[in-house]
């Protein structure tokens, strides 16, 4: 069953056709993989998922029910997240803010609660701290729970993003080249770590990504874009061998083995 | 390997540098010869990018000295160092955003007074880079990633330098991209720039590099011609997986 | 009611010309800076005041040695002004170098150079005050007038419905000098490879460093560009009005700052027209708010006015009249 | 030296013993010297080194707080400096309250804003026109002056009508961005200024640049409060609760959702945060603790113009935040403190001292230059040298740390163990 | 609290008159004049306070026109308790909440130049002035507007200040009874330069008289660029723009401009010549009229303070018995005006006198001279 269903998706910008006409579905609890040449409008596709752009025209549904013209904040709250190609951290705040900002919408207690003691509302800020605690463990951040998120160095902002995306507890989790800057050593712990996201979250996984050894190994799915539109879909297998994507992407010398 | 006096191209002693009280080297030690691809590798941290600062004058170190071309360029603010013929490709790309993709060119070629010189260049870079062409008036921000690295690559070749630093210039790029990234660094290579590569590729840098460097909180930990550090077991396990 | 807006408004159109172009060249100021340091520089209305006070101070000296009988006005008019946008555009510089580069050598915060703009601000209006004070006794200075032909256009006799205008001198040279101000600036910023570095700063300091730019004598070449224009403005200023106070600079400063966002801060165009539009809505809403509200909202609501135009204008278009939309790439 | 040094930031018994020692000397010379706004000001400093002692935040307010409240009273009432140095006190408290109303919008939600006076007038205003005769211009019903015994009901009002502004500001402020608020913030400001200074027609409703006078001193069980030592209190009381809110909401969801805005809007949205309700928020809170104070002000000065609301008013209030440091709670009430007593009392002082050696032949200076008009001159030289000197602000903002250690163990002897609890929110309902 | 010691000691006891008046912003120079003013009277009575074991000084202070800071500063004077008297403030609206202050300390005012009606209205004990009010001066002008000018339509101006606007109001309500049309009534902002706006809307009027309310810096500018656009009927003002800054800001334009004022030219009699000469010599500048106001505020105040320590046998008075001295004064001969208080602390012989320009050159030309009703 399609969990995120995108129909003929396109998005403009002035005379520049960013993606166009777009259909995919995406299963339930799979890991899909979304590829293609730079500027080809892979991001792009996410900013619309995700609320930050209007698509020009087209549909996207989540469970049957359209997203399209809700605010960002509101995505969010219908479970949806992401991470950033260009890293966006709340650089003046620390790490364990950073996973409480992404456990916002999830959190009942009202300001006013705060301000009077209630318990229920300091209760539940003791939790979220304490599950934020476990959430930084779980990606390998614990040691730098009260660093500045500024600080950081690339990689563990990058790991700091997927633990702010998941910890608002999302059905679909929006990758965006989660192992840009990493060495094959990182991306391999990235790899694992995505992998157990999916089951021990229960979240359906959608990644852009260049590296094609960990596209290949994780995905269960592959769209290819190229100059907006959608040239193939598969699995890793049929995408690996596709010539189309050869051409346009991988290039000859680029197919690796698993 | 060194030169008529002696002294290398590029040379860090003892370099140490600093983000206020965090201590991002400690002591490096490094040198380059006219005409190498040098390769400098580490995990995410190691103190690549801060070494790299360090050269270009971004980072000012605390102490230790830097030799280019036989002159002390410690000190010197990163204008004066790119006027000597150092050009840096930046971690994160730094495109400027709301100049257009031609003025981005044209401004990697700010020294350069002659006009002519300054197309001919510029042609080049399309030679490399032909979606570049095809954008000259989009604004540098709203580029793809991928498209804002060859831009990137593209401005600092406008500058023609002697010494061409690369901070992780694949990332972000499609492998067919990623390809003609390190063909473009050998070519320039051939005609006589020399390189600094910092990668996390490593593979494939240490393939195109005659010989690198391994970085590890902030100390240069091994050193050796590419080929030997490609086979050099505590590399793979490190770094290659 | 109709009427009497028609038949004043060439007159309104020219008054609000005059105080317009001044409030372009003195936001030009800003929106440089601001472009170029993300700072609002709350001193630069006071360089304005200064660049007026070193021009009336020239002029007097002048004076004392009689050498305003024996040349012609333009020329001792020139003279002033550049002596006035010299010392002025120097003055910026020296208030970069004491005021903002320590603080940029530090990383302070943005906002930080905020306070020592306000402080330099200050410092600059009394430190004038006590020099004019000492000198002449009073600091609301009263130049001696050096365009005041006064010209009437009978437009009246070819348009009936419209009534006559008259304007000094001094309003044509207003006109051309800022104009030509404008435009050669509009030049330097867009055409040349200065301009273009002011640009690369302004979006990317470190970066722009690493393109062999200094970027410190690009921010005081800036410094020197913006000041040096808000002094020669002052001149202007001073002699279109004739009265100059150490205070000019405030409200002068906020209205034109006022103008640059208006049409889109950081923006050399936008700052010319937002300055022409506000100087002629001010002028427009002083000569006809009564009118318009039958005298339920006088001139004095004319800045009111202003502000509701600009709010307006940010809400339908936040990035100004002229600025263009940058779509943050995410 | 450095050792013993060292030694003395480790141990909280000799600080405590040093810190008694302080203020009692302090409190005695100011005892002892009523005039002497050294005295004051050394006495007043206590509070700055009680922040710094090592001691626990509990007990550092209670003994603050005696000070504050029993100590520098009690000690300067004995001369006649007493309503003086209370003026510079409330002064202090009704700026250190704004300042941390537009340090909730500047520092924690990143708001530029350069109108901030505009919510102290309109809760002046509301106070003045309400205790005096002014109200029956307009009002329909009601005997107007409303009797002194309302004014308590009035700071809530102040806060309330002063909140209801701040989200009529935030209103075309959601659609503009960074710098462009400054200027639209600028822009309202003084478009309240303008209209309070000229609703005296067609309806007079703040009788225009003549000001409200003769308003109605505030009433405590049948007695009229009229001295500064009295409103002291007053503004203590409100500031104190400001300070609650304010460190309350900082660290809440609230005030991560602010900071968040602040730092990435587009990462905040993503992370699920309502802009326009935060920035809202942020809006009305600020902007109700300068109602609230608006309203004291009204009743101590006892009358109201529009010229005590001006854009410079605002700036000034901006640079109490940011020489505080921005973002900074102790920062700010500190850089209101430094400014306002720079300003009302000290600089005076100076200058009254100058004018003295001058007048006694001391020191000869030119009418001209007379140290009486120098004030705000030296207070511009101070500022800059502050903020080189202090690029941070007097007290630069710092996360609160948190307790790794313990939050560790809960986290392993938390329940279930599982990684993220069960209950996942259902597609949830429109915000 | 009050003065404790005694006049009896060899030490001369230091007696302060406390001046507050604006000394830096854009309205400092009428406050230096006045604090000026004030300054040289204190000087020409210090001899005769020496006389009785008094050191008599003066102790200024800078309101900065700001309410805030004026009620602070007067929270400073009442702390001073060798401050036995202010002479201030300029601005109404400053000195409205700041005599709230001296009041509850019983520290006498005696205000030069604060004409707002609300000063003396509220009916505080220690709160005199020796000006007239705007309801005198306002209507005082109207009348010769409208009866001897005899102006019908009037345009009127003001800066939308406490001062200028209650002024013009007076002006106009006066004005509109006595039968003339009032063809505008417009509010300029303080500190502009540029009026063109405002008087293109005059021009279109076509009044035949323009009244501004206000201080000459802006009034200059009004008459001078009102000249520009043809305007060459008579403008009048009031007290504010009794200044020789009035024709150096104007020029040729001020000739046809009225202005009210309460101050004769002091320069005719030979006590205000010697004042002026005084003046000169002492600070450099030439007197303005409101130079004049600071002098008679500070000499009625001296007096009564001479009144009050001779009445306690030689020795200090308290605070309060300076301030009921002072309110008892019924004639004291000022260089500019004769002072005696009512109940209220309003001058019973404030005059007015109106005085034209017929050519650039201050003082102007005494026309007429109205007393009180
Ligand atoms: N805001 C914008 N304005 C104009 N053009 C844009 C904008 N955003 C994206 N584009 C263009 O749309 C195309 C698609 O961009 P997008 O960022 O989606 O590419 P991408 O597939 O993510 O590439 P990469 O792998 O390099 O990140 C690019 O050519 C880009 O230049
Ligand atoms: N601006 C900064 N402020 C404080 N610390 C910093 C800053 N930049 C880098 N560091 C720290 O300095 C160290 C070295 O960083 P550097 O950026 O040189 O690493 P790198 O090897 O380039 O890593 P990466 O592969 O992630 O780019 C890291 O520990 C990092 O956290
Ligand atoms: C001289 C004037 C400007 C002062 C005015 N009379 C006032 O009461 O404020
Ligand atoms: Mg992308
Ligand atoms: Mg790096």
């Amino acid at each position: 069953m399609s969990i995120l269903e995108v129909k003929n998706l396109t998005k403009q910008f002035g005379g520049l056709t960013a993606t166009s006409d777009i259909s995919m579905g995406v299963e339930k609890n799979s890991i899909t993989a979304v590829i293609g040449p730079n500027g080809a409008g892979k991001t792009t596709f996410f900013n619309m998922i995700t609320a930050v752009y209007r698509p020009t025209s087209g549909d996207i549904l989540l469970n049957g029910k359209s997203l399209v013209g809700l605010k960002p904040h509101q995505v969010s709250k219908f479970g949806i997240t992401r991470t950033f190609q260009n890293i966006r951290l709340f650089n003046e705040q620390t790490v364990l803010d950073n996973v409480l900002v992404g456990m916002h919408q999830r959190l009942k207690g009202h300001w006013v609660g705060t301000l009077l003691h209630f318990p229920n509302v300091k209760r539940e800020e003791e939790n979220a701290k304490i599950e934020a605690y476990k959430i930084l463990e779980y990606v390998g951040l614990e040691e730098y729970v009260n660093e500045n998120a500024g600080n950081l160095a690339y990689g563990a902002q990058r790991r700091l993003e997927i633990a702010r995306a998941i910890a608002a507890k999302p059905k679909v989790l929006l990758l965006d080249e989660p192992a840009a800057g990493m060495n094959p050593k990182e991306t391999q712990k990235l790899t694992d770590l995505i992998h157990d996201m999916r089951t021990r979250l229960d979240v359906t996984i959608i990644l852009i990504e260049h590296d094609m050894k960990l596209v290949m190994k994780i995905s269960d799915f592959i769209y290819v874009l190229d100059h907006g539109e959608l040239i193939a879909s598969g699995v890793p297998e049929e995408i690996r061998n596709n010539k189309r994507v050869i051409e346009a992407y991988l290039g000859k010398g680029a197919v690796l083995n698993g | 390997m060194a030169n008529e006096n002696g002294t290398h191209f590029l040379e860090l002693k003892q370099v140490e540098s600093f983000y206020g009280k965090i201590q991002a080297l400690n002591g490096i030690d490094l040198y380059i010869n006219e005409g190498e691809i040098v390769t400098l590798i580490g995990s995410n941290g190691a103190g690549k990018s801060t070494t790299l600062k360090s050269i270009s004058g971004q980072v000012q170190p605390k102490t230790g000295t830097i030799l280019f071309d036989g002159t002390d360029i410690t000190k010197n603010a990163p204008h004066q160092t790119a006027l000597s013929g150092i050009a840096q490709v930046p971690e994160g790309r730094r495109i400027f955003p709301r100049l257009t993709v031609r003025e981005n060119l044209q401004i990697g070629a700010f020294s350069v007074k002659d006009k002519k010189v300054v197309s001919e260049r510029m042609e080049r870079v399309f030679g490399y880079f032909p979606r570049l062409k095809e954008r000259l008036e989009q604004k540098g921000g709203t580029m793809s990633g991928g498209e804002q690295q060859m831009l990137a690559i593209g401005r600092a070749l406008m500058m023609k330098p002697k010494l061409l630093m690369l901070d992780e210039p694949s990332m972000g790029l499609a492998p067919i991209i990623v390809e003609q990234i390190f063909d473009i660094v050998k070519e320039m290579n051939k005609e006589g720039m020399t390189i600094l590569l910092v990668e996390q590729n490593a593979f494939q840098a240490l393939q195109i590099a005659n010989r690198g460097y391994v970085i590890q909180t902030g100390s240069i930990v091994l050193e050796g011609k590419g080929s030997e550090l490609m086979t050099n077991e505590q590399v793979r396990e490190a770094y290659l997986a | 009611m109709l009427q009497q807006i028609i038949q004043i408004l060439p007159q309104v159109l020219v008054d609000g010309l005059t105080l317009g172009f001044i409030y372009a060249v003195v936001a030009i100021g800003y929106t440089l800076v601001y472009g170029i340091l993300e700072l609002i520089n709350f001193a630069h209305g006071d360089v304005f005041m200064t660049g007026s006070f070193i021009g009336a101070g020239v002029l007097f000296f002048l004076m004392s040695i009689g050498f305003l009988s024996s040349v012609p006005s333009l020329i001792v008019f020139i003279i002033v002004i550049l002596i006035a946008a010299l010392a002025t555009g120097f003055l910026g510089v020296g208030i970069e170098r004491v005021a903002y580069r320590p603080l940029r050598r530090r990383n302070a915060p943005k906002l930080i150079a905020l306070i020592t703009s306000i402080g330099i601000s200050f410092i600059l209006e009394d430190v004038v005050r006590f020099i004019a004070e000492l000198k002449t006794g009073n600091y609301i200075i009263t130049a001696p007038s050096l365009f005041k032909t006064q010209y009437h256009l009978n437009i009246h006799s070819i348009m009936p419905f419209f009534h006559n205008v008259t304007f000094q001198a001094s309003f044509l040279v207003v006109l051309v000098v800022t104009v030509v101000m404008l435009i050669s600036l509009d030049i330097f910023v867009n055409r040349t490879k200065w301009g273009m570095a002011m640009r690369a700063v302004a979006q990317d300091r470190e970066t722009a460093s690493l393109m062999s730019i200094n970027v410190n004598r690009v921010i005081s070449v800036t410094f020197f560009i913006g000041s040096a224009l808000g002094g020669a403005t002052g001149v202007l200023f001073m002699i279109q009005y004739g009265t100059i106070d150490p205070y000019i600079g405030f409200i002068l400063g906020i209205k034109a700052f006022t103008a640059a966002v208006l049409g889109g801060i950081g923006n050399i165009r936008g700052a010319m027209l937002g300055g022409i539009l506000l100087g002629l809505m001010e002028m427009f809403a002083a000569a006809n708010l009564s009118t318009i509200t039958h005298g339920a909202m006088g001139a004095e609501y004319k800045d009111v006015f202003a502000f509701i135009i600009l709010i307006l204008v940010l809400i339908f278009k936040p990035e100004g009249l002229f600025g263009k939309a940058v779509v943050e790439k995410v | 030296m450095r050792e013993q040094i060292s030694k003395f930031s480790q141990s909280p018994k000799a600080q405590a013993i040093f810190f008694a020692a302080y203020v009692i000397v302090t409190a005695l010379g100011l005892y002892l010297m009523q005039t002497s706004v050294i005295a004051f000001l050394l006495l007043l400093f206590s509070i700055l080194i009680l922040y710094y002692l090592k001691l626990k935040t509990r007990t550092k307010w209670l003994i603050g707080l005696f000070i504050i409240a029993v100590v520098v009273p009690l000690v300067a009432s004995q001369g006649p400096s007493f309503q003086s140095y209370m003026e510079v006190g409330t002064l202090v408290g009704i700026y250190a309250a704004m300042s941390l109303g537009l340090n909730v919008v500047v520092g924690f939600a990143g708001l530029l804003d350069l109108g901030f006076i505009a919510f102290f007038a309109v809760g002046a205003y509301t106070y003045a026109i309400f205790a005096s005769t002014q109200a029956s211009h307009f009002m329909p019903f009601g005997h107007y002056p409303l009797p002194g015994d309302t004014f308590w009901l009035f700071i809530l009002i102040g806060a309330i009508i002063a909140s209801i502004f701040g989200i009529l500001l935030g209103i075309p402020v959601l659609r503009v961005r960074g710098d462009y608020l400054a200027i639209v913030t600028l822009g309202f400001g003084e478009i309240i200024r303008i209209v309070l200074n000229n609703m005296d027609h067609p309806i007079n409703i703040t009788n225009g640049a003549l000001g409200i006078s003769s308003i109605t001193p505030p009433n405590f069980l049948g007695i009229p409060i009229g001295n500064s030592s009295q409103f002291y209190f007053i503004v203590l009381g409100i500031f104190l609760v400001v300070i609650y809110i304010v460190t309350r909401l900082e660290h809440s969801k609230l005030g991560r959702a602010w900071k968040a805005v602040r730092d990435n809007e587009i990462a905040a949205q993503a992370s699920g945060i309502p802009l326009v309700k935060t920035k809202l928020a942020a809006f009305a809170i600020g902007a109700s603790f300068s109602g609230m104070m608006g309203a004291v002000f009204a009743a101590k000065q006892m009358y109201v113009d529009a010229t005590s609301f001006t854009y410079l008013e605002s700036t000034m209030i901006l640079v109490m935040v940011i020489l505080g440091g921005m973002g900074s709670v102790p920062g700010v009430i500190l850089g209101a403190a430094v400014v306002t007593i720079l300003n009302t009392q000290v600089l005076t002082d100076l200058s009254n001292w100058l004018t003295q050696l001058s007048t006694n032949g001391v020191i000869s200076i030119p009418d001209a230059l007379s140290p009486a008009k120098m004030q705000r001159l030296i207070f511009g030289i101070l500022l800059v040298v502050f903020a080189l000197y202090r690029t941070q602000g007097l007290i630069p903002h710092k996360n609160r740390k948190i307790n790794v250690e313990k939050l560790k163990k809960e986290a392993s002897e938390a329940p279930g163990g599982a990684l993220l609890s069960k209950e996942r929110a259902e597609t949830g309902g429109t915000d | 609290a009050s003065g404790s010691a005694g006049g009896g000691s060899k030490a001369k006891t230091v007696i302060k008159i406390a001046t507050q008046t604006p000394l830096s912003g854009p309205e400092a120079t009428i406050g230096d004049a006045l604090k000026l003013g004030a300054e040289l009277a204190i000087d020409d009575q210090k001899a005769a306070f020496a006389k009785k074991g008094f050191d008599l000084q003066i102790a200024p202070y800078d309101d900065q026109a700001d309410p805030k800071k004026g009620v602070a500063n007067a929270q400073l004077i009442a702390s001073d308790s060798s401050i036995l008297g202010v002479v201030g403030h300029l601005n109404s609206g400053v000195a409205i909440p700041s005599s709230e202050v001296y009041d509850k300390n019983n520290i006498v005012m005696v205000s030069p130049a604060n004409t707002a009606t609300a000063v003396t209205d509220r009916g505080l004990k220690t709160v005199n002035r020796i000006c007239a009010r705007d309801d005198f001066q306002g209507p005082a002008g109207a009348n010769y507007a409208v009866n001897t000018l005899k102006a019908k339509k009037i345009f009127v101006i003001q800066d939308k200040t406490a001062y200028g606007s209650g002024l013009a109001q007076a002006f106009r309500d006066q004005a509109a009874k006595l039968g003339a049309q009032i063809v505008g009534y417009e509010g300029i902002t303080v500190g502009e330069k540029d009026f063109s706006g405002v008087i293109s809307q005059a021009v279109a009027q076509k009044p035949d008289l323009i009244y501004f309310g206000g201080v000459y810096a802006e009034g200059g500018l009004i008459i001078k660029q009102a000249r520009q656009q043809g305007l060459n009927i008579p403008i009048m003002g009031g007290d504010g723009m009794d200044s020789s800054a009035t024709v150096q800001i104007a020029g040729d334009s001020v000739k046809n401009f009225y202005f009210s004022t309460v101050v004769g030219d002091v320069t005719k009699t030979a006590k205000g010549k010697k004042f002026a000469d005084d003046y000169k010599a002492k600070f450099g500048k030439n007197i303005e009229s409101y130079s004049a106001y600071g002098y008679d505020s500070a000499s009625v105040l001296l007096q009564g303070l001479m009144n009050a320590i001779d009445k306690n046998g030689g020795k200090l008075p308290t605070r309060q018995a300076v301030a009921q001295a002072v309110r008892a004064i019924t004639n004291f001969d000022g260089i500019a005006t004769k002072v005696g208080f009512d109940s209220k602390g309003d001058n019973n012989f404030a005059k007015i006198y109106i005085y034209k320009f017929n050519k650039a050159a201050y003082p102007a030309t005494q026309v007429s001279e109205i007393t009180k009703k």
